[in-house]
């Protein structure tokens, strides 16, 4: 589906982003990506949806595949209509708009009928939006938020879902509701789905296989599995369980900053 | 130890929504205070009132023994009330450094006017070192703060409030979007923090972990009314906070 | 003042590491290093020795710039600086010039101070709407200010002339009359000089941090401590000061005063120039005003060389051009001609290794 | 070689009186050529002309003044035409302090001054001559008349209005109504409606130079309004019958120059076969070309007389601006006797739209 | 009163331009953010474009040979110069339109000389008289273009999904596209659709008094209507115009007598105390300011 080959990301010119990254999410797979801020995980994304140009970034070298067809340097709109959909870190909604409306944006190439049942669909998924259907967007909480994008997403009808850190800012059960319904979509729709985390543990819960990003270069690459068993991925994004927060202090800091 | 913050019966609502109704608690000197709760339920709310973006239809906060009514953002600040923000709200146009001594400044509260303006600035420069160092941000104090990656902005946020020296600092999701061992990084700041300047933590954040180890006391909100309000053990054994906020999982 | 902080430079070097002191030095001094200081001395010298080294055409040019340059000081602090927008520069310059004109002869320095403090009144007054208003609305308030300004100007006789406006003396200084651009010159640099130290100064302490916060996020600006109403005030004020001490000069340069002097063009071209220059630092305000104000000149000197039939087209072309070089800078170098420069600099300093 | 003498031309080619301007820019380039190649130059030595752009602003005006005046040697540049009253009034202090020959596409009163601008000459009537002229033929036509002034917010709009109406009164006519618009607008419907009620019998226009009379002409006859129009010389241009249509039949002005097409007048014949040789369109021109061309010619002679004297400094250029009133440029001018430092006399012209023409309806009307 | 009526016939007329021109406006401010201070320059290329196809064909057919040019010429705008721009912040972004609005004034006068120029046709004379008030053809022909279609840009906003996606885009540029909507043909299309209105503004003007460079003049009445109506509100800018061009009649009919001049600056007088009122205009929508 996604194939991406030593991928090299400049910013401005002059900063490195990534720095030659491969990977790959194969047909109906869910893959996670993992790794410490200003790893370059958003960068990939943005990469991924042809929006490096908006951010100041440029493709030094390498390949990003799509559904078998070349698509490094493809404008945003032919990717979406590809089949990829991103959601991009930040919460990218419309503020100004109602959840409504920003529904009808994301479906914008649905005929009305089915923009009608897709939007019944989501308010089903996401009873507390329905309530605040016809407030302006910008005043949900982050975590209304947060469904109202992933129903955005839903709408798009994509082959490939990216997320960039849906998680972020969720209470415990919302994460736990969101990476299920993830893994729902995943099932009953046979999407496939990049799922770029900080929120490890609530991410291996639901894919198949994991890269672990640093500083711009693909540090792990292995199935859940494997990850949970891995030594560093244990100890420094899932955490062990004997080093509690408080005792972190006292704990050895991995040389990073700088 | 005295009582730092008292919040007494406050409503607020937006159109119709009930953002808090009838949220009481009080905030003892030095504690390590998490208040936390499903989306939506008025935490950040909450928040707002405390640092005056707010006023509440009703209730009445008092901070260090004086009514906060009437009382605007700034002057808030000055009596060492510091924040940060859910969203990242930094100067993006700003260097890290200034950033921190903007905070600074409100440590040095009456601004020497005295002194010949080189020695002030000098002064705020070496109290905003101390910080970006203490938080492991000296690297990148003449960066624009709005380029570093997003963990780190979030840093420069905190070291921004903390360089205040704020009595209270109110911190909304501080661990949102960090990896664990950066979140262990914050907590080891915070804790320091804590120790060394004495400053009175109190704060928002969906890590239930990081919650229950770090905080001294946990006030659950739902939908702008407290659920729950006690030590952190307590917290995963009430049936209604399992139901509201952490789900059967 | 150099002195004291190279005092203090050392007394702290045995505190912080070296990249502090290094750093410091940076964010202290005009010039940070003692070849740098020694440019800035010859860099003053040289400004007052211009009218020796000058014709009176070039000097009449550098007259205007250097009162073009504070004017685009004024708002650059206010753009730039405080994040507000004014398209009513020329009007806090008419403003000063008003004032100005009724003050002149050997009391013309205390006109033109007047003229300034009078314009930072009304800068106060302006600045009010924008507490309340943002961005464009708050674009769209100056404009309007601008235009009842101008009308003020044309109507209110007694005190402007109404539409043929004021004649005035030139300034006399110690009984020397300043009638030459050579000598106004002195007179432009009394000003000029500590306004801008004062403006530079600014902008990397307490206020300007204040300003830049403001600019950059005013919501968290107040959570932080930071008075916005004072700090959007202040802003305003010290705009509208400088414009009004640029106006009273200007009107001492151009030996009258009429509304025509400060329509909303002016005030567009003020933008220009921290446009051009690009907005953040002084030197980019200089260098903007002295990019804006030139283009007439030279595009005025290849009509001089091609013949008066050019002159029509001349008018045009300046337009063009005019407009040409804003939207260059602002689609192709963001931050202006101190960007440019900046990029250069950057090139070398990272050269041979890009990355 | 001899160094030129120089003469600057600030015009308004851009703005709201860009057509006059360019006319006028035209009458200068020929006037310059023609001393030059036709009558010798300045004693052998050669005229320049500089041309600035004033863009009818008084800011822009005074700084093409400064950079001029700054730029050029005051022994080689001799004479400034500038633009506009207003530029000219700001400008008349400086000017005279420096004692630099002067004149403009202004006709204001207050320029005509030797007492206190010695150095500046109005090369035609004032305006308040101009309107004196209109005066006198409304009392002609009808005593006790009814009148109203439309005139632009300028300085040029602004300038006859106090004379008019004192002299109004004391011909015993009655002023109606004052209007007083911007000098270019696009809408003329709510100016002609105040005008309608006031009701006059005779509108005075000041201070347009073609950009306004079309308009108000046209939406007078649409609203049905009875009174006669009346302008000065720079509504005097043929471009206005073309535009305001048949609403322009009847449009009374002052003129003192001869029209292009007035072929008893050697100026305009020499002209066009002077255009004719150097391959430019010699079909009509405009009468602020024939203003300018005045302009170029009288201060070419008078600068071609000083230096005979051994004068030609701008203090005799002066002198003799003052002494040449037997030339008269081919007649362009009826002469250039200045009173006042200005000339006196014009003629009345109206319009008649069957013709396309500007007809004269008075001789050379004396007016001092 | 009866001679009222013909000052707010004027009025009226003169509104029906300002109600295109704020439409264009407020369109573009909407879906680009973009305080284009070179709406006047717009009608202006639009007046000139309308001249050139009039000295060729019958002023009606010139009008109609115009429109699709203005349109491209929106397009064009919208690609070389905004396009880059956005998302920069509000004070450079209005440098630029302004900086366009001087190289499209110099562009205009290198291409079409300074002087003021006169349409050779006219369109057809509706003017008619009434009870003794004469309603001008130019107030019967700006009337009965403006208000259809005004009306019906704002019948296509309302009811279709292309105003969710123009105010979509608006907004978060990037978070649309990351929704494959097709921001840079709808806002282009935007641009035209506000070129297109500042033309037929500009070349109805220019039927009536002629072309000349005065006319960038009428383009800055946009402001005040525009904050009149507020800036984001389309329905709002139509009613303003017409509003401001009631407004204006009026102040010539009462005010003029007492404070001579005073008509032009009516309209920012009144900016002013609405802005003072109402920070976001009359139907201006409030910020979100949420932490
Ligand atoms: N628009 C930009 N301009 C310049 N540099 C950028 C930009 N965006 C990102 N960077 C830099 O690129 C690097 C990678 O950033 P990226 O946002 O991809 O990291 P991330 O892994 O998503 O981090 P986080 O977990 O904090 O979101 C960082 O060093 C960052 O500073
Ligand atoms: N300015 C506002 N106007 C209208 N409604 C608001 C406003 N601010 C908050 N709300 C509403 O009040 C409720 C509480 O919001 P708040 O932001 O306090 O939630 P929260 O507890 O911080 O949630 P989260 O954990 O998702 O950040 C939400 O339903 C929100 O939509
Ligand atoms: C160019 C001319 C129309 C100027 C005008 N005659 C004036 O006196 O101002
Ligand atoms: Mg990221
Ligand atoms: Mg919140």
């Amino acid at each position: 589906m996604l194939s991406v080959e030593n991928l090299k990301v400049v910013y401005r010119g002059v900063i490195l982003a990534l720095d030659g990254v491969s990977l790959e999410v194969g047909e109906g797979e869910a893959v996670a990506l993992l790794g410490p801020n200003g790893a370059g995980k958003s960068s990939l994304v943005r990469t991924i949806a042809g929006l490096l140009p908006k951010f100041e970034g440029r493709v030094l070298d390498g390949k990003v595949r799509l559904f078998g067809r070349e698509a490094t340097h493809l404008d945003p709109v032919g990717i979406s209509r590809l089949g990829l959909t991103a959601i991009l870190e930040g919460r990218p909604l419309f503020r100004y708009l109602t959840p409504v409306e920003n529904l009808m944006a994301a479906g914008h190439r649905l005929p009305p009928k089915a923009l009608k049942e897709g939007m019944e669909e989501v308010f089903a998924r996401f009873p507390r939006l329905y309530e605040r259907r016809h407030e302006q967007a910008g005043y949900l909480s982050g975590g209304e938020q947060q469904m109202l994008l992933l129903g955005m997403a839903l709408l798009t009808r994509p082959r490939l879902l990216v997320v960039d850190e849906p998680s972020l800012g969720l209470a415990p059960k919302l994460v736990g509701e969101v990476m299920q319904t993830l893994d729902a979509l995943r099932r009953e729709k046979g999407l496939s789905l990049l799922l770029v985390e900080q929120n490890a543990r609530a991410a291996l819960g639901v894919v198949d296989r994991v890269y672990v990003l640093e500083r711009g270069r693909v540090v792990f690459e292995g199935s859940a599995k494997e990850a949970m068993e891995d030594q560093d991925v244990m100890e420094f994004y899932l955490g062990k369980e004997e080093v509690g927060f408080r005792q972190a202090r006292r704990y050895r800091r991995r040389k990073r900053w700088v | 130890m005295g009582v730092i913050l008292k919040v007494q019966d406050l409503h607020l609502s937006f159109k119709g929504v009930k953002a808090l109704s009838g949220v009481a608690f009080s905030v003892a000197e030095g504690e390590f205070f998490a208040v936390i709760g499903p989306n939506g339920a008025g935490k950040t709310t909450l928040l707002n009132v405390l640092s005056g973006v707010y006023d509440p239809d009703r209730g009445e906060v008092v901070f260090l023994g004086q009514s906060l009514k009437g009382k605007s953002p700034q002057e808030r600040a000055r009596m060492g009330l510091g924040r940060t923000f859910q969203g990242l709200e930094i100067f993006r146009g700003m260097s890290v450094l200034e950033n921190v001594k903007l905070g600074a400044e409100l440590a040095l509260s009456t601004y020497p006017m005295a002194l010949p303006r080189a020695e002030r600035e000098w002064r705020l420069r070496a109290w905003a070192e101390e910080v970006l160092d203490y938080l492991h941000l000296s690297p990148f104090r003449h960066a624009p703060a709005g380029m570093l990656p997003y963990g780190l902005q979030k840093r420069v946020e905190v070291a921004r409030a903390l360089a205040g020296r704020p009595k209270l600092l109110l911190l909304d999701e501080p661990m949102a979007g960090l990896a664990l061992e950066e979140k262990q990084d914050l907590a080891r700041f915070l804790l320091d923090a804590r120790e060394e300047w004495g400053v009175t933590l109190l704060w928002v954040e969906h890590d239930l972990r990081a919650v229950l180890e770090l905080s001294d006391r946990v006030l659950v909100l739902s939908y702008g009314e407290v659920l729950y309000h006690g030590p952190p053990e307590g917290v995963k054994k009430d049936p209604k906070v399992v139901e509201a906020y952490l789900g059967q999982g | 003042m150099f002195a004291l902080s190279k005092r203090l430079t050392d007394a702290f070097s045995l505190r912080f590491a070296r990249a502090v002191r290094e750093t410091y030095r940076e964010d202290e001094a005009y010039a940070s290093t003692p070849l740098g200081r020694l440019a800035l001395y010859a860099f003053l010298l040289l400004l007052l020795l211009l009218p020796l080294l000058l014709g009176p055409y070039p000097m009449y040019v550098a007259t205007l710039v250097a009162i073009g340059a504070l004017s685009a000081l004024g708002l650059h602090l206010l753009v730039g600086g405080a994040g507000q927008i004014s398209l009513g520069h020329a009007a806090f310059m008419g403003v000063g010039a008003y004032a100005a004109s009724h003050l002149t002869g050997p009391l013309a320095p205390l006109g033109i101070l007047l003229g300034g403090g009078i314009a930072a009144l009304l800068g106060l007054l302006l600045g009010l709407p924008s507490l309340r208003i943002k961005g464009v609305y708050l674009a769209i308030a100056t404009l309007a200010f601008q235009f009842l300004a101008d009308y003020v100007f044309k109507t209110w006789e007694a005190v402007t002339g109404g539409i043929r406006g004021r004649t005035l003396p030139p300034p006399e200084v110690l009984g020397l009359v300043l009638d030459t651009p050579e000598k106004l010159w002195y007179l432009v640099l009394l000003f000029a000089l500590p306004l801008f130290f004062y403006g530079k100064r600014l902008l990397m302490t307490r206020a300007g941090r204040a300003f830049r916060a403001v600019r950059d996020n005013d919501l968290s600006a107040r959570v932080a401590g930071v008075d916005l109403t004072r700090t959007k005030l202040l802003a305003f004020a010290l705009s509208a000061f400088y414009a009004g001490v640029a106006g009273g000069l200007l009107a001492g340069l151009y030996k009258a005063v009429t509304p025509e002097y400060f329509p909303l063009s002016v005030s567009i071209q003020y933008l220009a120039m921290v446009i051009v220059g690009g907005a953040g630092t002084v030197l980019g305000a200089v260098l903007g005003a002295f990019f804006v104000l030139l283009i007439p000149e030279v595009l005025n000197s290849f009509v001089g060389a091609l013949g008066p039939e050019y002159a029509a087209q001349l008018a045009a072309w300046r337009n063009v051009v005019f407009g040409g070089l804003i939207l260059l800078f602002l689609v192709l170098e963001p931050l202006g001609l101190v960007g440019l420069w900046g990029r250069v600099r950057d090139y070398f300093r990272t050269w041979p290794l890009p990355y | 070689q001899a160094r030129p003498v120089k003469l600057a031309a600030l015009l308004p080619l851009t703005g709201p009186f860009a057509f006059a301007g360019n006319a006028g820019r035209e009458g200068f380039v020929d006037g310059v050529d023609y001393v030059n190649e036709v009558l010798g130059g300045i004693a052998g030595r050669k005229l320049e002309l500089i041309v600035e752009d004033t863009g009818y602003d008084v800011a822009k005006g005074t700084a093409a003044f400064n950079r001029v005046l700054s730029r050029e040697r005051p022994d080689e540049l001799l004479f400034v035409y500038g633009d506009s009253t207003g530029l000219s009034k700001a400008l008349a202090p400086e000017i005279a302090r420096i004692g630099l020959p002067y004149s403009a596409t202004s006709f204001a009163n207050e320029l005509a001054d030797p007492e206190k601008y010695p150095t500046i000459f109005v090369f035609g009537p004032t305006y308040n001559d101009m309107m004196e002229a209109l005066l006198r033929q409304i009392r002609l036509q009808k005593g006790k008349a009814r009148i109203a002034l439309v005139y632009s917010n300028t300085e040029f709009g602004r300038d006859p209005i106090p004379y008019v109406k004192e002299r109004a009164k004391a011909l015993g006519m009655e002023v109606v109504h004052e209007e007083v618009t911007p000098p270019a607008f696009t809408d003329a419907t709510p100016v002609v409606l105040n005008l309608r009620r006031a009701n006059p019998d005779f509108v005075l226009l000041q201070g347009y130079a073609l950009s306004a009379e079309p308009l108000i002409l046209r939406a007078a006859r649409e609203q049905g309004l009875r009174a006669q129009f009346m302008g000065t010389y720079y509504s005097a241009e043929l471009v206005l019958i073309q535009r305001a249509g048949p609403a322009a039949e009847g449009f009374t002005v002052t003129y003192h120059n001869p029209y292009w097409y007035d072929t008893l007048v050697p100026a305009v014949d020499e002209m066009r076969k002077f255009r004719q040789r150097k391959g430019r369109d010699s079909s009509y021109r405009p009468t602020y070309y024939m203003g300018s061309l005045a302009v170029a010619l009288g201060v070419a002679e008078a600068m071609r007389r000083a230096a005979q004297a051994g004068k030609l400094t701008r203090a005799g250029v002066v002198e003799y601006l003052e002494k040449i009133g037997d030339y008269n440029a081919m007649g362009l001018v009826r002469g250039y006797q200045f009173v006042n430092h200005r000339i006196p006399y014009t003629k009345l012209y109206r319009a008649s739209v069957k013709d396309g023409r500007f007809n004269a309806i008075t001789d050379w009307l004396k007016l001092a | 009163m009866a001679d009222l009526l013909p000052y707010l016939i004027g009025g009226l007329a003169n509104g029906a331009l300002y109600s295109l021109l704020a439409l264009g406006f407020v369109l573009v401010y909407r879906a680009t953010s973009v305080v284009n201070f070179a709406i006047g320059e717009f009608l202006l290329v639009g007046a000139y474009l309308t001249y050139t196809f009039a000295l060729l064909l019958p002023l009606p057919l010139a009008l109609l040979a115009a429109l699709p040019l203005a349109f491209l010429f929106g397009v064009l705008v919208e690609r070389g110069f905004v396009r880059p721009l956005l998302g920069r912040n509000v004070v450079a972004v209005i440098m630029a339109t302004i900086g366009l609005a001087a190289a499209l004034d110099g562009g205009v006068q290198l291409l079409w000389g300074p002087d003021l120029k006169y349409l050779p046709g006219s369109l057809p004379d509706l003017g008619f008289e009434a009870g003794g008030v004469y309603v001008s053809s130019r107030a019967v022909w700006n009337l009965l273009l403006a208000l259809p279609l005004g009306l019906g840009l704002l019948w296509l906003l309302r009811k279709s999904r292309y105003g969710v996606l123009v105010r979509a885009i608006s907004e978060r540029e990037v978070a649309a596209l990351a929704l494959g909507i097709p921001t840079a043909r709808i806002l282009a299309g935007v641009w035209g659709v506000s070129a297109l209105l500042a033309t037929l503004a500009g070349a109805l003007l220019a039927a009536a008094s002629g072309v000349g460079h005065n006319l960038v003049f009428f383009g800055l009445k946009v402001f005040p209507v525009a904050i009149l109506g507020g800036l984001d509100a389309v329905g709002g800018a139509l009613a303003a115009g017409f509003l401001l061009g009631v407004l204006e009649a009026l102040s010539q009919r009462y005010l003029e007598a007492y404070l001579p001049g005073f008509t032009e600056a009516l309209p920012f007088v009144v900016v002013l105390l609405v802005l003072l009122v109402r920070p976001y205009g009359l139907f201006g929508e409030r910020q979100i300011e949420r932490v």
